[in-house]
This record gives C-alpha cells, structure tokens and sequence, in this order.
C-alpha cells in the first residue's frame, strides 16, 4: 500500500501493461504532451511514438482504426480526451466495435479499451461534462467500468486492456488527482464485482465513479441523523454486481441510487427497476435534472447531485416509506 | 483489351468475375422467389474490380468490403457454399447466420467484413494497416468502398491517416455513378475522386473498371508500391451497377438507355472477347459457366436443405465479460 | 374516419404542413425517389427539390445543415433512413441541436424534426434495426415521440413540425404499411398523453411503437386465460404521460413494461423504476437479451418479443405476485 | 503592407484588434487570478483575421465561430460587457451565464456561436446559408475554424454541401499552426488545406493573416463574390497562437524561439505601423489603447460585481415541450 493519485496509478498501471504486452498501444490526440489530464505522462519518451500515437482531430478514426486494428491482433487503447468527444464517433464504437464479433458469428474479436474521461470537471459546461453511461451500457457488446477510487484506477485499466472484448472505460475528471491508499496499480481488477464502502442497515446507497465519494459524504450525514447507510460502489457498470447489490437490500430494506447523470433514463433507472423486480423493495433514485450542463458556478451548484443532496432525498424517502 | 495480359491469368480472371456473376444472379433469383431473407446489394456489371485487385493480393493480406460486398468475398478466394448458407441465414454460413449478406466475412482469408454503414470500412481497413505496420508484418490492405462514400467524413479522416503514417493501403473506388437512387454527380462537389485523394496525400490513378486486364495491371503497380513502404494508393474504377441499389429495388429511376448502354459494356464479354484473341476456345469458357453454375445450383440446394442455428446461438458471440444470459423460453 | 396506411398519413399530414408553411423543407438521401419506405413518395414533384433535399451520403452534414437552418428561422425535417445512421450524426444532434438554446441562453431555437425509422424490419440484421429511444429521453433538450398506429402517424408528425423543439420521431418500419382507421391525420396531436388502448383490471401493460401490436396480442392471449390486462401506448416517450400510467397501476396493482430494445437499461427501467418509486406496487419489464440483432429468421424469432413473449412474462410475473 | 487601405477603415480595424487583444489579455489575468470560472480559449496574436474579415460583413450577414470565439464576436461588434458577464458567469452575461467562454453568441449581430467541438460550426454555418438561400435572403455566411478542424469530417461534408448547393458561405481557416499542443503539420497529410477545399469544390486564396488590409481587402473580394451568388470560398489565413492552447497551458511545448519570432510579426504593431505613414499620429494610437483600457477595466468591474443568476434559472431555456421540473431544495 502507498498513497498515489488516480492518475498515477492509471500511468503505472498503463505502462507496466505496455511493457508486458508489445501488440499494446495507445492513440488519441496530444498523447505526447501526456494528454489533458497527463494521464499519459512520460509514456511516448518511453514507448515511442509508434505505440503512444499522436493522432489527427479525427474521431470517427481514431475509433474506427482502433477496431480495425483490434480484429487484426493490435490492443489498442483509445483515448476520447472528454466523453462528449465520443459523440463524433458513435458508428465506430456502437455499429462497429460493439457489433462485429456478432456479426461475423464470432470470427473476430476487438478487444479494445476506450477512455472517456467523464463528468463535471472546472466549469467547463454542456459540451464538456456529460455523463452517457446509461448509453454504453444499453450496448450489447460492450463491457462498462467506472473505477470510483485511487485504488480500483490502475486495476481496473490493466482489467480493461487484458479484456479481449471491447471496454468503456469512465474515468471522473475529478478524481484523477485525488489521492488514496492504493495496493499493486497494475494487479488487474476482477470486473464486476461490486465494493463495500462503507456498512449500515437502514439504507442502501448505491453510486459510482465520482458519486462515491458524495454518497459516502451523504452516510456521513446520515449518520449524523441517526440513520445507518450502507455505501456500495459499482465498480463496474456492465456487467453490474446486482448479487451484492440485492443481497444489501435485502438486510437493509431500502434503495437509493445515486448518479451525477441526468436521472431520467439514467443507469440508475436499470438498477432501481431491477430491485423492485425482484425484491419488491422500497426503491428511489437521484440524479441531475434534465437540462444542459451550465457553466455558471452558481447553476453548477444548483445541478450537482452533492452529499448534502444525497443526504436529504435518503432522508425523505426514508420518512416516506418507514 | 490493350494491356498484356498473359492466357492463364486472364482465364482465372474470367472463372473469378463468371462466379460473382453467378452468385449474384443466383441470389438475386432467390430473392425474387422469397426464398432467402433480408435484401441483398448486388455487383452483377462491377466483377471485374474485385476481380483483378484480389488477383495481386498475397495470403497474408487483409481487405475491408462494403454492402456490396459478395464479389470482393469471391474475388478474394470466399467459401461459396459458406457464403450461400450465410445468405439462407442457416448453420454453417460464414457468420454462423448472424450476419447475413451485409455482413459476410471470412478472416481465414484476412477479408474483415461487408459492412451495412457506407464508409464505415475505410478506418478498419486503415487500422487493419496500422496493426500492420505496428506489428513489422508485411501486409497489404485492400479497401473497397463506392463512390458516394466519398461524401462521408470518415473518407477524409481515414485517406488522411493512412497517408501522415504512410500505411499499406490501397483504396480502391468503384465509381458505378450511383449512390443508391441518386447520381452521385448531383451529390459531389469538386473536380473528383481522384483530387480528393491527393488532397488527402493518396496518389491516385483511374482505370477502366469493366477492364479486368487493366485493373489487374494497375493494382498490380500499386500493390507493389504500396508493400514496399511507399504509403496508401487509391484506384479509382469506373464501372456501372447493372441491378437496382437492393433486390428490392427495380432501379426504375434510371434511364433505360442509360442501363442499356452499360450492358454492352459487359467486364465478362470483354474478357470472354480477349481471350478468344489469346486463342481460347468459346467452348473452354462455356465449361468454365457450366462449371460455376452447377457450383451455385449445388451450394443452393445444400443451403436450402441445412439447418437454422440453434436458438440458443442467439446468445453466443456477444462478449466475453458480461455476457447475455439466455431468457427462460416463452 | 377513413382507412389509410400509416405511411400515407405521414405523406398527407407532412405535406398539408409544408404547404401550410414554407419555412419547412425536409432533408435527407434518396428523397426524391420517395425515400426508403416511400414517405416521400410525391413529394419532390409538389414542392421541388430546394424543400425536398436530396442529399449527399453526409449524416453530419445532414443533422448539422439543419441544426444551423432551423437557428436561422428554418423548419427541417430531417430524415434518417434508418435510426441506426444516426449514429454518424451523434454530435450533431446531442451535442448541438439539444444544447444549443441552453448554452445560448435562450438566444436560440432549434426547431427540427428527426425522423428514424426505428425497430425490426425484414431481417435486416445488427446495423439496421435497432432501438435507441432509451438515448434520445436520457438526453436534456430533446423531445422524443413514437407513434403506435396509423390513427397517429400524421399527427404526432405534425405535432413535432410545429413544436419549437428538436423532436426526435421514432417510427417503426414495421408499422409503415399497416392500415387503421384514421381521422384527419393533419390534426397535430396533443404531445405527451398516453392513450388507452385497451382497458383492463388485473395488470398495466405499457408499450409503445411497434410493441403496441404485441401488448394488444399478448392482452389477447392473457384474456383466454382469464387475465385481464390493461394496454396503454404511451406515444409520446418525453415527455412521457407518467399520470395515466399511474393511475392504471392504482387500479390494477401490477405493472409490466413491454419493449422491442434491449431491455437492459432501457427506455423501460424509466418507467418500471418510477412507478415503483412513486407506489410501491409491483413492476416487472420485458426487452430484448442484451445481444446485437441477428440476421438468420430463426435467431430473429428467439430474439424477438413478440405477444407470445410478453403474455408469458406477465402470466409468470403475476402468479409470482397474487 | 502592401495593400491600399484608407486611413478610416485602417483604424478601425486597429481599434477593433486593440479591443480583442485586451479582452484576451484581461481573460487571462483574470483566469490567472483565478477570478473566472472554467478555462478561455485566447486569440492573441490572430487579431487581424476576424478584425478583416467581419469588417466585409453586412448587418443581416452571421457568422459561425470556434472554441476561440472572443475575438470573432468582437470583431462583429458583440457587446463587450455582456461577454466579460458571460466569463464570470453572471446574470446580464451574453448566453445568462449558461454557456460561458465557450459557448459565447449573441444572435442580435448574427454571431450562432463559439462551439465546443472542433469543427461543429461548419455545417451550422451551412445550415444557416441554407435556410437563408431557401428563404431568398441576401445574406452571406462566415465560418471560422482552425487549421486542426480540416481532419475531422464534418469539414468534408461541409464544404461538399456549400459547394454543391452554391450556398453563400465565407469559410475562414485560422491556421495558426497548431491543434491544442500537436502541431498541425505532424497530422495533417497532402498538399496543404487550400488544394482540400479546391478538391472539395470550394475555390480557395491564401492570405498572410497578420496583415489586417490584406485579410480585409482579400475578405472583401470573397465576400463579394460570395454575396454575388457564385458559391462558397475559402480564405486561408496564416497566423500564429501566442498563448497556450488555453489559459490553463502554458505552452512549453513550443520552442520559445518560435513563439518570440511570432510575437515579432504582431498584428497590432504591424497596423500602427502603417498608421503611422498614412499619418497617424501615435498618440492617436495611444488614446485608442487606453481607451480600450478603460472600457475593460469598467466591464471586469461591473461584471465581477454582478449577481450570479438565481438557481432556478438552471431550468430555464430547455425546452418548451417536456420542460423539467424543478427539484425541491435539498
Ligand atoms: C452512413 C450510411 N448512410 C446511408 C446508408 C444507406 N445506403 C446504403 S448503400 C448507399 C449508397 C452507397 O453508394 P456507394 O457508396 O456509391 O456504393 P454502391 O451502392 O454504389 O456500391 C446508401 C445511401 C448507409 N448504409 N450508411
Ligand atoms: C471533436 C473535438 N475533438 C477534440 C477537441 C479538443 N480540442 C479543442 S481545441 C483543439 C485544437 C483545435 O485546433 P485548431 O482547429 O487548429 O484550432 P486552434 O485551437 O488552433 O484555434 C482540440 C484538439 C474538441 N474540442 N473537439
Ligand atoms: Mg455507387
Ligand atoms: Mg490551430
């Protein structure tokens, strides 16, 4: 164990890889600068142009010559700078990567890893911010990691690129400084399995990515108030760990999903509605408002789904419902 | 006929375009007679691209295809029967019936793949190159795609990578003039395909492409200028579709003088008519049409006759990680 | 009230509005020869070809022309061809077209039609027949509408002309040629109200698009077996009529959610997952496996859920729950 | 400066580039200063190309522009204020505090707005010129972009479309060498973006893009001919980024001999250069820069004084169909 940023981890974890694994490489713009959030950091010094390419701005091909290359034995690893950018190359990934195995009845493989740097990050508004993993997991095809700590960011990278199926990986902006306590970065993460945060009885609080940390902050509230919630950290969003998810329920009686998303057709939505399918649990959710991301501090403030806002909506579901 | 074109070659060229021929004549019969599901795109009047390309391809190279993508399959050396079974959707066909005719593969033979999205091979093709080149293999990657998907962006994207990483492509542009029901022409701006490949640093040549010796022979120079690390071509090929855009389609939008006139100029005849120059006897290639169509009528009866795909196939070749679980049966 | 396709309808109803209004003019491939499923048929002739645009194979170019037109006082109607090209066209309709008047601050509006035809058709395989309508509601901006009979193909088109907003219209290709009883199908509908389709006292049934047909068959066969289920078609996807589906929950205490697309995190966990937080009552949902479309007819029929599917998944859903 | 140019018109557009590299200077101060929100994209050093080119359009005319929008509102006249509201994101700012430096518009003078993502503003542009030949209005379209935007394709089919169409489009490529921290050239194959819009149909000129009565004289020739109904033109202009790519980068990336060699062709100075031999006193100068001064040490006062928008105006401005609903305060 030794105390290390998100993205640290994710730079040793991407390297050690690359030095394991030579049909590795990495593509996507100003990489050799170490990209916007220097998760690339000293890598081209390292592995060369070659395999930490610099690509044009052309993301419909930094995809597609991602997925050519995969079915042709390359591991590339795609880097989208923000999640929005995704948007330009949405054939490639969805028509294309998550499809082709199937389509070829299983003649190809395109194991390849796409990181999309996601979420609210310095007030940089609605083309720079979103949250779409509601999409990706809709996508039959495509597997869907949302590391929510220092910890998991190597693993789940290294997990991500051994895959032989193509991967979304969500990174949150704004945990690539945060620091933690983290094991070996490049020991690859067993892919769906959730994570206990933190115990409690009277609540499930279910979240991922950046909302962990908030959730986390709303059981400290919560606490506070007298009520005891249990925090579980999805790790991976497709597959899901719906057992452990299901089994906190069960103890606890109540479900809240917590999502930085917009709420309504959000991934939460997939989760609330398969607790109530099978258990007949007291369910709810809580996400962002269906609106463009703002720029304004002042509207930022009143968008994010925050502790206190987590907090306050376990409170009101827990009143309603007990 | 003015290239050289030696009599052995210029045969194989004629059993390759008379087996499209036949594949597509046949597939298209069967989808009149509801007989096969789905539409399928065909390249009956366009054998002789795929044709004298694949000719100058060595095993280890790859090729991407379109919707249109049964000859390039053919061309390259793709199982028939496997292809046949594909298109009935049965047991055995080259996509276990997954995928069906826009979707036809084979990577035993490196070709990656029909593909349903107009444009959509020119970045797999170009990745396919750049896994090449990564990995020191020496491999070609030919890349077919139609002439209205010059006006999608991953065209510019795609000519232009293969160009900055100087990769092992060869694009080749079969210019039938139409972009489904509407002329191309009154879609495109420009002075053309080929200056929007040098634009993009792709040196460009146009051919003939009902001429199979001559696209034998051009690709032939660019395949050999691409495997020697000189960077992308691309091979402009005009040529005509003598079928309407699907097999659903009548194609009555179009000037019958107009399919009339690009009847006569027919790659199969042209060929036939040169090689009976090279001394070839009309009897050798009426065998070489007999031939083929009791290939087609056997690989037709077969497939009619195999098995669907097991429901639970359904299920398989999605995903390693996460994958579908099988709904309990209704 | 005369019988009519719901292809026709869409014909009259489109060009009673583009000669309504001039302002309006539809782009698109093929257009001129009537467009794949012949919306179009007759419609060059009548308005010419600078208001029925045939255009080149540009998705781009296709969603961005009419993104900068209809902010310059145009009315679009764009057309697709198939929902499953969109996805050439993603930054352009997410990332423009549904943000633009935000990020102006209501400087702008962005007044379009996006036609997609959407859903099963002719065993067309992975990239031609897929539903996405889960994406467009989980997107701020965007209204999303998905007409279930012929009754309301014209209307919801010329609700959708008229709305100031970018309208996505989601029109199966399944029900383009099917005949119904139709009003005037030029009268704009009222956007976001359910409509019942059959009444019933045991289970809610709610559906859309082309699994309306389905829901009404499955309701069918539920009814020999002495259930009585209650068919809603929710036509309009967002707003969606959130008030009718609760009240048939009140009276029948049981909810299933019938759709085409991948159930996974779809459109249906929205619905599943806000009836069980708003009553406690038991919801249930029933999608597609979460694989890509297969070609071959005999994968196409395990794949599909058809009425026979959903009858059987409410039969069990209630011997679980009465 | 070769180009002849009056004494008027010269002034003005030293006024206009003295307003825009105020602004900037001022946004990077106060990004610096940590006293705005989010990042700017900064145009110093490429002040002549929009001070040029918007002195050709007409009051009915619009504009399209880049991530680096400030200097192209500026230039058309966008209301400083209201744009330093929109940096702090304040209510009176240009979007009400919604979109912020990057999303920067003001429909009253034409200007669509900054965009985002690269290259998104060209068939916006396009779109406008559209709807205006449909509606037979005589208004002409500027489309500003990088020289990094002509890799991605929605700059083919952008300028496929105009073309095609005739539309009355003005594209303006700002190709200051640079995309973000890569240098263009590095990815960016054939031979250069003038030959890719000429392969795309649209006629192209080159201008040196420091020199204000070029670009304007040049500009005003495009714009003409543009407005004549002769189709889309392409001006290229040649400039350099003096900052980072944005406030956030401070650019060690480049050789500083680069920048310090481009920093010596300073559009500004070049103007009052020849100011000076059309007589131009440089005291007149002087007055204009400290006018200008003044004008944005007034706006940064206002604005940082300004009140934030209320809350609920994060609902606001959506949609009118399926509005969202306000959530109760937490
Ligand atoms: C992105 C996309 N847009 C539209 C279509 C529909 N479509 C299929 S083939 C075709 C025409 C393609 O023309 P061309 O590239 O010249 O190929 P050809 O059919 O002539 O062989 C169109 C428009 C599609 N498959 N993909
Ligand atoms: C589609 C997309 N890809 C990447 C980015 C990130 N990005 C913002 S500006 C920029 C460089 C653009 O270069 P250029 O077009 O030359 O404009 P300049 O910044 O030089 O003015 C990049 C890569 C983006 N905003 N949008
Ligand atoms: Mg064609
Ligand atoms: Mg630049």
């Amino acid at each position: 164990m030794s105390r290390m940023s998100f993205v640290e981890a994710t730079r040793q974890a991407l390297a050690a890889e690359m030095r394991r694994d030579g049909r590795i490489f990495v593509l996507g713009e100003d990489l050799g600068r170490g990209g916007v959030f220097q998760q690339y950091r000293g890598l081209q010094a390292e592995f060369g142009p070659a395999r930490v390419v610099d690509t044009p701005i052309s993301e419909s091909a930094i995809m597609g010559v991602a997925v050519g290359a995969a079915m042709c034995g390359a591991r590339p690893v795609v880097e989208m700078r923000y999640l929005d950018f995704t948007l330009c190359a949405v054939d490639e990934l969805v028509n294309q990567a998550a499809k082709l195995r199937y389509m070829l009845g299983g003649q190809a493989r395109v194991p390849m890893v796409v990181r999309q740097p996601i979420g609210l990050w310095a007030n940089c508004a609605a083309q720079h911010s979103q949250s779409l993993e509601a999409w990706w997991v809709h996508v039959p095809g495509l597997v869907v990691l949302c590391p929510g700590d220092p910890a998991d960011a190597g693993p789940m990278l290294a997990a991500a690129i051994r895959a032989d199926d193509p991967v979304v990986l969500l990174e949150y902006k704004e945990l690539f400084p945060v620091e933690g306590e983290v094991g070996d970065p490049t020991l690859p993460a067993e892919i769906g399995r959730a994570r206990l945060v933190r115990p409690g009885s009277d609540l499930t609080l279910v979240a991922w990515g950046g909302s962990v940390r908030e959730a986390a902050g709303a059981a400290e509230l919560l606490a506070a108030r007298g009520i005891s919630a249990e925090v579980i950290d999805l790790r991976s969003l497709w597959p899901w760990d719906s057992a452990a998810v299901l089994a906190s329920v069960a103890r606890t009686g109540h479900l809240l999903v917590a999502q930085e998303a917009t709420e309504v057709a959000g991934f939460g939505a997939e989760i609330a509605a398969l607790v109530a399918e099978e258990t007949g649990a007291r369910v709810a959710r809580i996400g962002a408002p269906r609106t463009p991301i703002p720029f304004s501090p002042a509207l930022e403030a009143a968008y994010r789904v925050d502790a206190a806002r987590i907090a306050a909506r376990a409170a009101a579901f827990l009143a309603r419902h007990r | 006929m003015a290239t050289q074109i030696g009599r052995e070659r210029l045969l194989a060229h004629f059993r390759t375009m008379a087996r499209i021929r036949a594949f597509e004549e046949t597939a298209e019969r069967l989808y009149n007679e509801k007989r096969i599901p789905g539409f399928v795109h065909l390249s009956s009047g366009q054998e002789a691209i795929p044709a004298g390309v694949c000719a100058n391809l060595a095993a280890e190279d790859r090729l991407t295809s379109t919707h249109r993508g049964h000859g390039h399959t053919i061309a390259r050396g793709g199982d028939i029967q496997a292809m046949m079974l594909e298109l009935f959707g049965r047991q055995g066909g080259s996509c276990g019936g997954k995928g069906g005719s826009m979707h036809i593969a084979d990577m035993r033979i490196g070709m990656l793949g029909a593909n349903g999205v107009v444009a959509a091979g020119l970045p797999i093709a170009v990745g396919a190159a750049h896994a090449a080149k990564l990995a020191g293999e020496p491999r070609v990657v030919a890349c077919f795609f139609g002439d209205g998907a010059v006006n999608r962006g991953p065209f510019l994207e795609s000519l232009n990578w293969a160009a900055v990483h100087r990769l092992p492509v060869l694009f080749v542009c079969e210019d039938n003039r139409w972009s489904a029901t509407t002329p191309t022409r009154l879609t495109t701006a420009g002075p053309g395909i080929a200056a929007r490949a040098e634009a993009l640093g792709v040196p460009a040549c146009a051919v003939d492409g009902n001429d199979v010796a001559a696209v034998d022979y051009l690709a032939g120079e660019l395949v050999a200028s691409v495997r020697a690390g000189g960077g992308p071509r691309l091979l402009l090929a005009a040529t005509y579709r003598w079928s309407g855009h699907t097999s659903a389609d009548a194609g009555a939008y179009r000037d019958p003088a107009e399919v009339a006139r690009a009847k006569t100029d027919d790659p199969l005849r042209r060929a036939a008519r040169a090689l009976g120059g090279l001394g070839v006897a009309a009897e050798e290639l009426a065998a070489i049409e007999s031939d083929v169509a009791a290939e087609l009528a056997h690989a037709v009866q077969l497939a009619e006759r195999a098995p669907f795909p097991d429901p639970a196939a359904l299920y398989t070749d999605v995903q390693d990680i996460g994958a579908p679980t099988a709904r309990v049966p209704a």
